[in-house]
């Protein structure tokens, strides 16, 4: 019996221990290629004999890293409020009331993320500069609803559509609007659903390439991913792979932090206790 | 200097060019740039695009195709006055004809469409055949002088070398990956086995020629033997990974490697040399492709005479003169090679002038629009042709095939 | 204050109706009953009074205002679902004042009705917990404390006291009269519990199978119930009934066979009846007496004995195979095996027909109509 | 389409019964409010998608290039009869099918495992769940030459650890085998976007009721029982969602393979396929109609997933 | 069969201890109910055997098996939750056949047997539904359902019956002690109904705020309540406390004043105490009599009349201003505002001291010790 669970718990962290092998080593090897320089990019070596770390400090010469990360901060964190806040209240009405044509209307903001990005790329751009917001960080956050919105739509209409229905009623009965049923009862219980779409939802704003790339022209304008492909080298050619790898570092530890702080969210157990049967 | 006409102009503008990334190609551009301003009293903002070609050529088409302004003066490809042209000015009259001729004959001709003069030739490029000195010398061998000797001799080495215990080396490495790369390496190697480059001037389809098949078999036949499987999907930098860490006895690159590989951590640091590429067997020629870059100015441009202006004074013999000693940038001026202040910071631009001058185009000229899809193909037969999927006649043959129907018949 | 009227209301659940045409009238500041068995419709119907459900087809009126058409808040009722329904993310405090607040009412006076409807429900030291840190019958009294903050016209209560001990919902059961005069509001309260029915309403309601079966006073239903089914439901243990034939019809009196022989002369109106009709006889536990008085005897053999202390139930299998149910002292001696004589008192007898319709009795019984003052006004 | 995902298939709790009867005032009133929170986001995504969607289709039936936009002309479906018989396309269309369900699949079974563990209460799993995310979070244009590095044949960390621990005997040109290489994406692409699935399938798991568990312990049932007919049936409808959308993103998958492998026809995808007409061959025409395509093959994976997993779309808790 | 005992079992949530160490035994085959107010540890208690929650501290054993450590799978339990916990999506039929499947029996075992338990607890009609689409009581029977059909050593039973009909409890009443008969188990119930309490239960346990009041057969406990809680609790309506004074002390009687000035000598050990003590005197609502017979009369004014049809509950507040309860016939004639006089028989009071300790009774009444035969056997 005993040994039983000892085991079980052994092979349960061993399984853990794979999992973090598995998705932490690539950046594991990220961090040691940022401290590599030259030549020794070309040698496997699993921790570099002489760490560089000017590759870090070389990530902000040349060009506004600093104000590129508050750039994408900026437009994460827009993003996401606007599509949560849109999600959230569409999916009230698209999980919990029923009316004619919402599989429609589910399907067709479903189509909307069926384009490939380079496809609505060239609309996209004209509408932006049509809008006066080239160049503009509202029109980056404008352009990532596209690929925001159909998600968060559909993954907060099918947690809410999970609530017990008698909550919503005894909210009903108390005088609830649907609006205070929203925020009020069912915002506080779909906090596992919200931290959820909301990192994602930053972490695709955050990382998103193309649109960024189209949409600004000047460097201190650009975001994250733009600023890191133009890292170039002293020449065409030459791919200054520390400093790259260095960017990346960098970009990813807010990140993470991030995700400390919003896994808080992700518990167990909200409705525990709210209906009998 | 810059023409007294246009530094008259009282109220100073801003235009925007774009040249380059960060890095030095892009310093060097901006310390040209502000010497214009000073002179001129116009600002200049600098656009950095990315360093792919691709993307860049992807960002250039969607501003333009939107006919934004938002971008004066573009540095394009060599590859791509066909494909921009449309929405290029005619720069005829910001160089007069003495100035152009001073720069090479083949870049000029390329930059000129429909009569047109849509570039002006800024910086050249060519590619360059690096090999290790010490393995020639150990080993007594000669610089191989065509490619079949290159063949022999690399296979020769390497298996000295791996019974030597160096189990990685290789003979020959190159940029084998499916992109326009291929098509510059392969175009030298049909070029040099006078098989004539895809499509000739006229727009005629050429490539599908026995000469052409045998350079790609032999090409192929490299694979596995004196090159790794890997090389399928080098680009320039793998290819100097491979031949930096001491890996490879010869590798065909840009003049870039140069440097980067003589940094003083380099293992392979005055331990190399570089030549032009080998001939297509004897009654071959030594050729390398022509690349490098040209200065456009856009139709949309919201002030187009002060954009000339910039671009006549960056490509200018002194502004040339500059980037080449400071970024051993290759100018485009014939004279140049002869300056010894250049020669003095570039050794090679001397022994290697033949191969800058005698560089050849690629087909983009006469395909025009269409060189993208062209280059496209191209690369993609050959690229089979190495992975072995299929033989160099048969694939010449289709691909001759798919490029009458897309020339239209050679109407392209 | 407020009346409610229900006119040939129907509820289907997809295809299937599941109430079949209710008209019902509910009494200003009077607490009417749903009882039925378990599936009847007790709680659809509370739903659709409340508005949760649509109404499939006919009327509703509350106050003389069609609220077919109004949503549940407009309707001035309160309801504690059968299920609590328990906001789980809020303490017990919230869970009652959210309601208040909402109405935006002053800080203090909601504090004041919390506080004092907690003190009421005897949950003041579990203001601060969340649902699920709550007992079963914790939870339902927070329920029920979260109906009563809020002073609405008509309360909605599902079984609210099913899951509380017995001595507390003694208790609750004054305090929910208690408020009922006080706030002068109309109640309708769905129980499974008899005494709680018998004791709280002005009006029972017997529904079956989404019929209303019989509709009026507690004693009414107990006296005179309409059908069998009526006569069964209400009194606990139910009443008892033996299959027999009227043996002789005179006017207003049907003489039935009773097992082991003996006839009995049974008042009733017999308009109607021939001879010979099958009838059934139904006479309570509680009126049928061990020994011989009563106005005939039953010969039979114990074979369960409950003993609940102050009383006991003993079944007795009388001749002819058919059971009947005795309810006596709680020291009564009778043990199982026995054999007993059971006194029959024809006065308290019930008369049914072949279809399970009552015969009406002779004459009424007094309690049954006058609705008789519960408590002292002095 | 629609009618294949009509609202009896995701059923809401019927607070109020559906829409055949007129209903009641409650209904109207839920239906009122639902259309103002519906407006918003309907009039961005409108305002966002519209143009740029309609801009397509309308250019699928041109000869539209980017060399002059301006003047095209109607050429009906003849985009589409070109694309139908451009065997590169087929082959795309076959990769990017073969990629999508290969990797999907993968990162399913492996996300729900790794959700699984995550969700159980151990000491350090705030850090676990964030270094779950990493892969996620770096950047793909980074992340893929990264890999492509770690895959390179003569120095790439990938060929030195499997041939020290003797995975292989001699060094593998991933990227560049013909053979390996689509194989090699999809490994990278399953590294990327597992943590996708397992976020996405940990929040589900976390709204499941914990009584039914007890119930089921009391029921002696062991957890693999468990978990296949009470966990995932419960967590059926948030599942769906995700693997709708992994397919989605798999189906116009580009940039990975874009970064990893260029234009090589081994691993194409249908998007790289359209990019190359769109922008390097400036063909709007034909590259829209490619595009367009691309969605009608998404729209119809989405309807088979959603009819098929229709039956389980109104998984939703029964209290 | 399987016996469970429980030594010194203490369970805390958090900071705060719920159970008290609680020591039981409860024997092999037996059908042991635990009663007590709402919130004073019944389901805990019930969970801690079930495995659901683990001891705090304290020893539990399963047929002599110590099982702190075992998972509930392997204590052979089954259990009805207060809160159903059905599987949201699963029908009825699956609901039941779930259990069954694990322990792989043959698809027609396991057919059979949850039809059989469908038909037992009628709801053979709803075998397809989804737990969404029942009423309170379906629900509940399903939860049932169930629990029954796995035969497991001991069956745990939290409130099963709470939310159905009178008629239906006493069906399932039957068929749960029938039940237990044929599978010869041991059931651990948990119920708020006074009848269920009594004629269920081989033994009684009253809980107090996480304490064991008092263990003991129904009518041991009906007639030897150890203490005013459990009088109180036991009996419905509950036992009547009047507050008084022994003015004399006799061996074995106590003299107490009768509020209205009378005194009365109650049979009692009175060991110990001295003349002018408090005491309590407790008597059944059911014991006193209406009119002048009883060893001591009291003169009140009627203030509440409860007609539940069978019986009456007249509330009458006697001189000195205490209330008691007094339980006649349906019929008694008596109402609200009346003078009335109550005969008090002494042989039916209980007498406890100052403390609410229960003097003991001169004599054990006879029923409370033998277990007697509740169903005649032939
Ligand atoms: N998770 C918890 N955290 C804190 N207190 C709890 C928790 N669960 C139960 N309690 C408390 O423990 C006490 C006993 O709870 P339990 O459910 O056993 O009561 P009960 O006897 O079943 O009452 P009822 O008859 O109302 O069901 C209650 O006072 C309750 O408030
Ligand atoms: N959503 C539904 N879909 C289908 N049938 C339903 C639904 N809700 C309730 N029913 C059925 O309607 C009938 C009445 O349900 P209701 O809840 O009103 O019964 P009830 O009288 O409250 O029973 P209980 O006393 O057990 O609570 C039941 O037979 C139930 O099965
Ligand atoms: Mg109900
Ligand atoms: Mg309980």
């Amino acid at each position: 019996m005993q040994a039983r669970r000892i085991a079980g718990r052994v092979l349960f962290y061993l399984l853990a221990a794979a999992i973090i092998v598995y998705t932490v080593f690539p950046f594991y090897w990220a961090i040691v290629s940022s401290l590599k320089a030259g030549s020794a990019l070309f040698q496997v070596e699993f921790w570099p004999a002489n760490p560089a770390w000017d590759n870090y400090a070389g990530v902000f010469r040349g060009q506004p890293f600093a104000r590129n990360i508050l750039n994408s901060v900026v437009v994460s964190v827009a993003v996401v409020a606007l599509s949560l806040f849109l999600a959230l209240t569409a999916s009230y009405a698209l999980g919990r009331v029923q009316f004619r044509g919402r599989g429609t209307l589910l399907m067709v903001v479903l189509g909307v993320s069926m384009f490939p990005q380079v496809a609505v790329l060239s609309g996209m751009f004209e509408l932006i500069r049509w809008l006066g917001l080239y160049n503009n960080l509202m029109g980056l956050i404008l352009s990532y609803m596209i690929f925001t919105l159909p998600f968060t739509v559909w993954v907060l209409t099918t947690f809410m559509r999970e609530l017990p229905k008698e909550l919503e009623e005894a909210a009903i009965v108390d005088g609830a609007s649907p609006w205070v049923i929203i925020t009020r009862v069912f915002l506080p219980l779909m906090g596992p659903a919200l931290a959820t779409t909301g990192l994602l939802a930053f972490i695709a704003a955050w990382n998103e390439f193309l649109f960024a790339l189209t949409f600004t022209l000047s460097n201190d304008m650009r975001t994250v991913p733009v600023a890191i492909a133009l890292i170039t080298g002293t020449s065409q050619f030459e791919l200054p792979w520390g400093n790259i790898m260095a960017a990346s570092v960098i970009v990813t530890v807010p990140l993470l932090v991030l995700v400390m702080i919003f896994q808080r969210k992700i518990v167990s157990g909200l409705t525990a206790g709210a209906v009998k049967g | 200097a810059p023409s007294e006409a246009v530094a008259q102009t009282e109220t100073s503008t801003t235009i925007s060019v774009s040249c380059g990334s960060v890095g030095i190609e892009f310093q060097v551009c901006e310390s040209g740039v502000r010497a214009w301003e000073a002179a001129t009293g116009h600002r200049v903002q600098l656009v950095s695009t990315p360093n792919d070609s691709n993307e860049r050529l992807a960002l250039y088409q969607q501003l333009l195709a939107a006919k934004s302004g938002d971008i004066d003066v573009f540095q394009i490809d060599v590859v791509w006055p066909g494909i921009l042209s449309n929405h290029l000015i005619d720069l005829r009259d910001v160089v007069d004809q003495k100035t152009l001729d001073q720069h090479f004959k083949a870049i000029v001709t390329n930059d000129v469409v429909d009569d047109r003069l849509v570039a002006i030739p800024w910086f050249t490029d060519a590619g360059l055949f690096y090999y290790r000195k010490d393995l020639l010398e150990k080993y007594g061998r000669k610089l191989p002088e065509t490619w079949q000797e290159m063949t022999e001799t690399a296979r020769f080495i390497q298996k000295a070398e791996r019974d030597a215990g160096n189990s990685r080396m290789w003979g020959y490495v190159f940029q084998g990956r499916a992109y326009e790369g291929l098509t510059v390496n392969a175009v030298e190697w049909l070029d040099s086995f006078n098989a004539g480059t895809i499509v000739d001037l006229d727009g005629k389809i050429t490539v599908n020629n026995p000469r052409a098949a045998d350079a790609l078999t032999l090409a192929a036949s490299w694979i596995n033997d004196i090159t790794p499987q890997g090389v399928l999907n080098y680009s320039e930098e793998e290819c100097r990974g491979v031949f930096q860490s001491g890996n490879a006895v010869f590798m065909r690159n840009w003049p870039y490697a140069w440097p980067l590989m003589n940094a003083k951590d380099s293992p392979v640091k005055d331990r190399i040399g570089v030549a032009p590429l080998p001939k297509g067997g004897e009654d071959g020629k030594p050729t390398s492709t022509l690349g490098g870059w040209q200065l456009a100015v856009s139709k949309y441009s919201k002030s187009p005479e002060i954009a000339k202006d910039l671009v006549r004074y960056l490509t200018s013999m002194e502004e040339q003169k500059r980037r080449a000693v400071v970024g051993g940038f290759n100018p485009t001026i014939d004279a140049l090679y002869k300056d010894e202040e250049v020669l003095k910071a570039n050794p090679f631009f001397g022994e290697l002038y033949e191969t800058f001058v005698n560089a050849v185009a690629r087909p983009a000229r006469a395909t025009g629009v269409r060189y993208n899809q062209v280059s496209a193909e191209f690369w993609n037969a050959v690229h089979a042709t190495l992975a072995g999927d299929g033989d160099a006649k048969t694939n010449l043959a289709s691909l001759e095939k798919t490029l009458e129907r897309v020339s239209r018949g050679g109407r392209w | 204050m407020a009346t409610v009227t229900l006119r040939g209301v129907r509820k289907s659940f997809g295809g299937m109706e599941i109430i079949h045409g209710v008209d019902l009238d509910i009494d200003d500041n009077e607490l009417t009953v749903f009882v039925g068995p378990s599936g009847c419709g007790k709680s659809t119907l509370l739903r659709l009074i409340a508005g949760l459900e649509d109404i499939t087809s006919g009327e509703m009126t509350i106050d003389g205002v069609r609220v077919n058409d109004l949503p549940p808040k407009e309707r001035g009722i309160s309801m504690v679902f059968q299920s609590y329904a328990l906001y789980p993310h809020m303490s017990v405090y919230d869970n009652m004042a959210f309601g208040l607040k909402l109405a935006n009412g002053s800080k203090d006076a909601i504090d004041a009705k919390v506080r004092e409807a907690a003190r009421i429900l005897q949950i003041e030291n579990l203001l601060t917990r969340k649902p699920r840190e709550l007992s079963g019958g914790q939870r339902q009294r927070v329920a029920i404390g979260r109906a009563i903050v809020r002073e609405p016209k008509v309360f909605l209560f599902d079984e609210p006291l099913s899951n509380l001990d017995a001595a507390l919902r003694v208790q609750m059961r004054i305090e929910l009269a208690k408020l009922k005069e006080d706030l002068s509001a109309t109640m309708v309260y769905v129980t499974h519990d008899q005494v709680e029915a018998m004791t709280l309403a002005n009006k029972i309601v017997v529904l079956r199978a989404g019929h209303v079966e019989q509709v009026g006073s507690p004693l009414e239903l107990y006296h005179h119930p309409r059908n069998l089914f009526v006569a069964g439901f209400i009194g606990s243990p139910k009443m008892n009934f033996l299959e027999t034939v009227a043996s002789d019809i005179g006017r207003d009196t049907a003489t039935v066979k009773i097992p082991g022989g003996g006839t009995m002369a049974v008042p009733a109106r017999t308009a109607g009846m021939a001879p010979g009709a099958k009838v059934t006889l139904g006479v309570r536990p509680e009126h049928l007496v061990p020994g011989e008085e009563g106005d005939s005897v039953m010969e039979g053999r114990v074979f369960v004995v409950e003993r609940l202390g102050g009383e006991t139930y003993c079944h007795v299998r009388v001749d002819g195979g058919q059971s009947v149910v005795i309810r006596t002292g709680g020291d009564s001696p009778v043990n199982p095996g026995e054999q007993v004589r059971i006194g029959v008192p024809a006065a308290t007898c019930h008369l049914f027909d072949r279809d399970g319709i009552a015969l009406d009795r002779v004459e009424r019984h007094p309690l049954a109509d006058l609705d008789m003052p519960r408590s002292a006004t002095g | 389409m629609t009618t294949a995902f009509d609202t009896n298939r995701l059923p809401a709790p019927r607070v109020t019964p559906a829409g055949r009867s007129k209903g009641s005032a409650l209904t109207r009133q839920r239906r009122r409010a639902a259309l103002i929170f519906l407006a918003p986001m309907v009039i961005v995504l409108a305002l966002v998608a519209g143009w740029p969607l309609a801009r397509t289709i309308y250019f699928s039936f041109t000869d539209a290039t980017l060399y002059n936009l301006e003047y095209h002309e109607l050429i009906g479906f003849l985009n589409f009869y070109y694309l139908a018989v451009d065997p590169q396309w087929w082959r795309a269309v076959w990769n990017t099918v073969f990629f999508a369900v290969v990797s999907v699949s993968i990162e399913t079974i492996l996300g729900m495992v790794i959700a699984l563990t995550l969700n159980a209460h151990m000491p350090g799993r705030g850090l676990l769940r964030a270094a779950m995310l990493i892969p996620w979070a770096i950047p793909t244009v980074v992340s893929a030459q990264m890999w492509g590095w770690m895959y390179h044949d003569l120095y790439g960390v990938i060929n030195e650890i499997f041939l020290g621990i003797g995975l292989i005997d001699r060094p593998h040109a991933w990227i560049a085998d013909p053979a390996l290489s689509m194989y090699a994406v999809i490994a990278v692409d399953v590294w990327k976007t597992t943590p996708f699935m397992t976020l996405l399938i940990l929040a589900a798991l976390q709204l499941l009721p914990g009584e039914v568990y007890e119930a089921a312990r009391v029921d002696g049932i062991n957890p693999v029982k468990v978990f296949f007919k009470v966990t995932l049936p419960l967590i059926k409808p948030a599942l769906m969602v995700a693997i709708i959308f992994r397919t989605l993103d798999a189906l116009r998958i580009f940039d990975l393979m874009y970064v990893l492998t260029g234009n090589s026809r081994a691993t194409a995808s249908m998007s790289v396929y359209a990019r190359q007409q769109l922008v390097d061959f400036q063909d709007v025409g034909y590259g829209s109609a490619a595009s367009t395509f691309l969605f009608l093959i998404i729209a119809a994976f989405t309807v088979i997933y959603i009819t098929v997993g229709k039956v389980n779309f109104d998984g939703q808790g029964g209290k």
